[in-house]
Parts: C-alpha cells; structure tokens; sequence
C-alpha cells in the first residue's frame, strides 16, 4: 500500500481501497498548501522524505490508530516533491463504526504524522527567500 | 571514509545531500558528527536536535558505526 | 447551493465548491450505510425529509458552523430516498487555516444536523421488519 | 377540513401521509391534536415528542391555525 508519493494524491483510490460494510463513519483529514504562513506570501512548498523510515513509520502509525482506537480502516498517504497553493499534501482516511472514535482516530493519525515520520517542509516566499519549517525532533 | 547523509535542512547547511568524512573505522557515531562539525560548522547548532539511523533503524549516539554503514542524520520532523 | 438530494452524494463537487487557498487544513466527515444496528443485519435505509425546513436548518447550520468556530467553509450535504449498504448518506466538509478547529467544526456540523434537521431514518432487517430509528425531539 | 402532514413514524401509524380531520376553525394546534388522536389514537403516543410547523416555520401548540394552513407534525429527527 503506498504511504509516500511523488504524485497528485487520489482520494477517490484511498476510500474505494478502504471501504467496509461495518462502518458506518467515515473522516478523512487533508492538508493542503496554503497561501500564507506567519504573515508571509507562501508560493509553494517543497517535501522531503527518508523513505526507508518514513514508510515504515506510517505503517506503524496505521496501525497504532486501529488499536488504539478500534477503528476497522486507517490509510495515511503523504506526497512529496514541489507543490503549488492548494495542492494536497497528505491524506488520513479513517473509517470506524460510529462517528467519535473516527474523529479521535484521525486526529490522532495527523497529529503523530506530522511528529513522527522523517518528512521536512521547505515554505517558499514570494519575496524569493526560503525557510524549512520549524519541527519535531524524533524519539531516539 | 564514512558517507553521511544529510536531509532536511541539514542539507541546506552542508550545501550537499551526502559528505564524507574521514573517520577511524569502529568508531561510535558521537565521534564522527564531531568530525562532521570540524568540516561543516554550520551543522553544529542542528545537531543536538537530530536523530540518527542506519538504513530504516533509528540508532542511539553510542552506536558504533561498522564497515559499509552510512550514517543518516534527520533533523526535526514536520510533514502534513 | 444543494443541502438535500435524491440522487448519488459527489464528494468532488463539493471539494471543488469549497476550494480555499487560504484553508491548510480540510476535514470530511461521512455517514455511510452500515450492515448492522443493534446486531440486526441491515439490508437498506430509507431517509425521508421534511425539506421546507430541513433545508433552511442545513443553511443556518453551516453558517453557526462558520461563526462558532472561524473556519472558512462549511458545507453539509444529505441524501434522501433509499440507500443500500455502503451508500453515502450524508458529507460534511470543512475548511480553515489549522486542522485543530476543523475537526471540531465537523464534529459539531454532523452533531448539530443530526439533532436539528427533520430527516427521519427507517432501517429495513434482513428478517423483513423495519424500524423507524429514535431520534431527538426539535426544539420548539 | 384541516390537513395534517404525518411525517417519519407518524406516517406509519396513521397509514398515510397527509390526513383531513375536522376542525372548528381559528382554533389552535392544540385542538387539532386533539381531533387528530380520535380519530388515529395510534398517534398519541408519539404526540409529546413532536414539533409542529407551517411551511418552513416551527410554531408553538397555542399556534391560531388560519384559513389555508396546513400542519405538519415532526417527529424526533435523526439524519446522518
């Protein structure tokens, strides 16, 4: 299952690969790339990864997610490379029963994506200048 | 020699993806990001916050490094 | 803009109807028709709506939604009519700046419209019988 | 006659979705349910927990029906 891609990420592929009879709440969280950030013009953002953690680390997360909150389906998928305002960066796809846990679920699974998978945000201005953003040190 | 990759904004300081240093073979990583720091200054502010890995293992400082290993620093996360 | 439908809910549409460059963060809540209530096999719905004022109160919602939590789109969609297992009932899409008000704005709009829109739900068994499900009475 | 729109449950216990009682008019809601349970007892149960509208407006039991109202009874929702 992909966890990382350089390409245009398809929702529509994340929910049919998901679907379950047996549940009845769907909650899907995505970020996408806004057009500001602390006040400045933001034009487009570049994403990296170490892959051979990042992809283990999300299939972890998925994981995690079902067990800790008994939820039958979490898909996470993240792209990487340049990407323009309003572009999708990452999707989390939970699918449960009823409708609580399904919130809990995927804000947890954003919450400890965005924490524990090796993936860095360079935000690119239109005043020309670049910053990464600030992040999580991992757990070592 | 030992590669070192460097991701991130690691790799904006260093000015290149991968650098490699001189290095006494079975030696822990501690000592080699000291000599990363001799060769590249610039890291040195980033690299309390870092973590290492070999290949797809997050490894503590007191690893010592093997022959063939190639060291991976990774610098403060935030993707989504 | 479409509160009430009779036919198939299309997600895209209402992601392309809701765009936002300045929104980082989009949450999605669906309801989905689920083979089971109460451990009776469930084999299909039927939603029927008083529309003059399930329409209306759809509106009023996702502006609250707007106003309460500062998010800048809401949207909420319901289908009515019959629905197999696995048919989308209803979507709920928000978009803002940060993901921590999404979540909360989506909870609140699926809440609120279940307790404030006159749709009724009829679950038709396996075994043949149906039940209309209990539901909250409206505020007079 | 006064017709009375039976929505959700109410519809299965009266048989049918809009009923015509007699009514005495510029009388209120309330009097109107009252004719309504004669001639459905069925309903009673589910009287108390019901709202009553006019078009798309909810209105309160002391509600004046007019010439040309209809009155609908909105059981408890439950969407989603």
């Amino acid at each position: 299952m992909t966890t990382l891609s350089s390409q245009p990420l398809d929702l529509d592929a994340l929910l049919a690969e998901t679907e379950d009879d047996s549940a009845g709440a769907l909650v899907v969280f995505s970020g996408t790339i806004r057009n500001h950030h602390d006040n400045k013009s933001v034009e487009r953002l570049s994403y990296t990864a170490y892959e051979p953690i990042a992809k283990k680390a999300i299939a972890e997360i998925e994981q995690e997610v079902k067990d800790k909150f008994g939820v039958s389906r979490c898909r996470i998928i993240h792209r990487i490379g340049d990407l323009e305002i309003g572009d999708i960066a990452i999707h989390c796809v939970v699918r449960s029963a009823h409708r609580g846990e399904a919130f809990e679920a995927a804000k947890y699974a954003i919450d400890t994506t965005k924490s524990r998978v090796p993936i860095w945000k360079e935000e690119h201005y239109s005043d020309g200048t670049s910053v990464f953003r600030e992040g999580t040190p991992l757990k070592t | 020699m030992l590669k070192i990759h460097c991701l991130g904004i690691l790799q904006s300081k260093v000015g290149q993806a991968v650098c490699e240093v001189d290095w006494p073979q079975n030696n822990s990583i501690e000592t080699a990001l000291a000599t990363l720091v001799e060769a590249h200054p610039a890291v040195a502010s980033e690299l309390p916050r870092c973590a290492c890995a070999i290949g797809d293992e997050i490894v503590p400082r007191s690893y010592q490094l093997q022959a063939g290993d190639e060291l991976v620093l990774l610098p403060p996360v935030g993707g989504g």
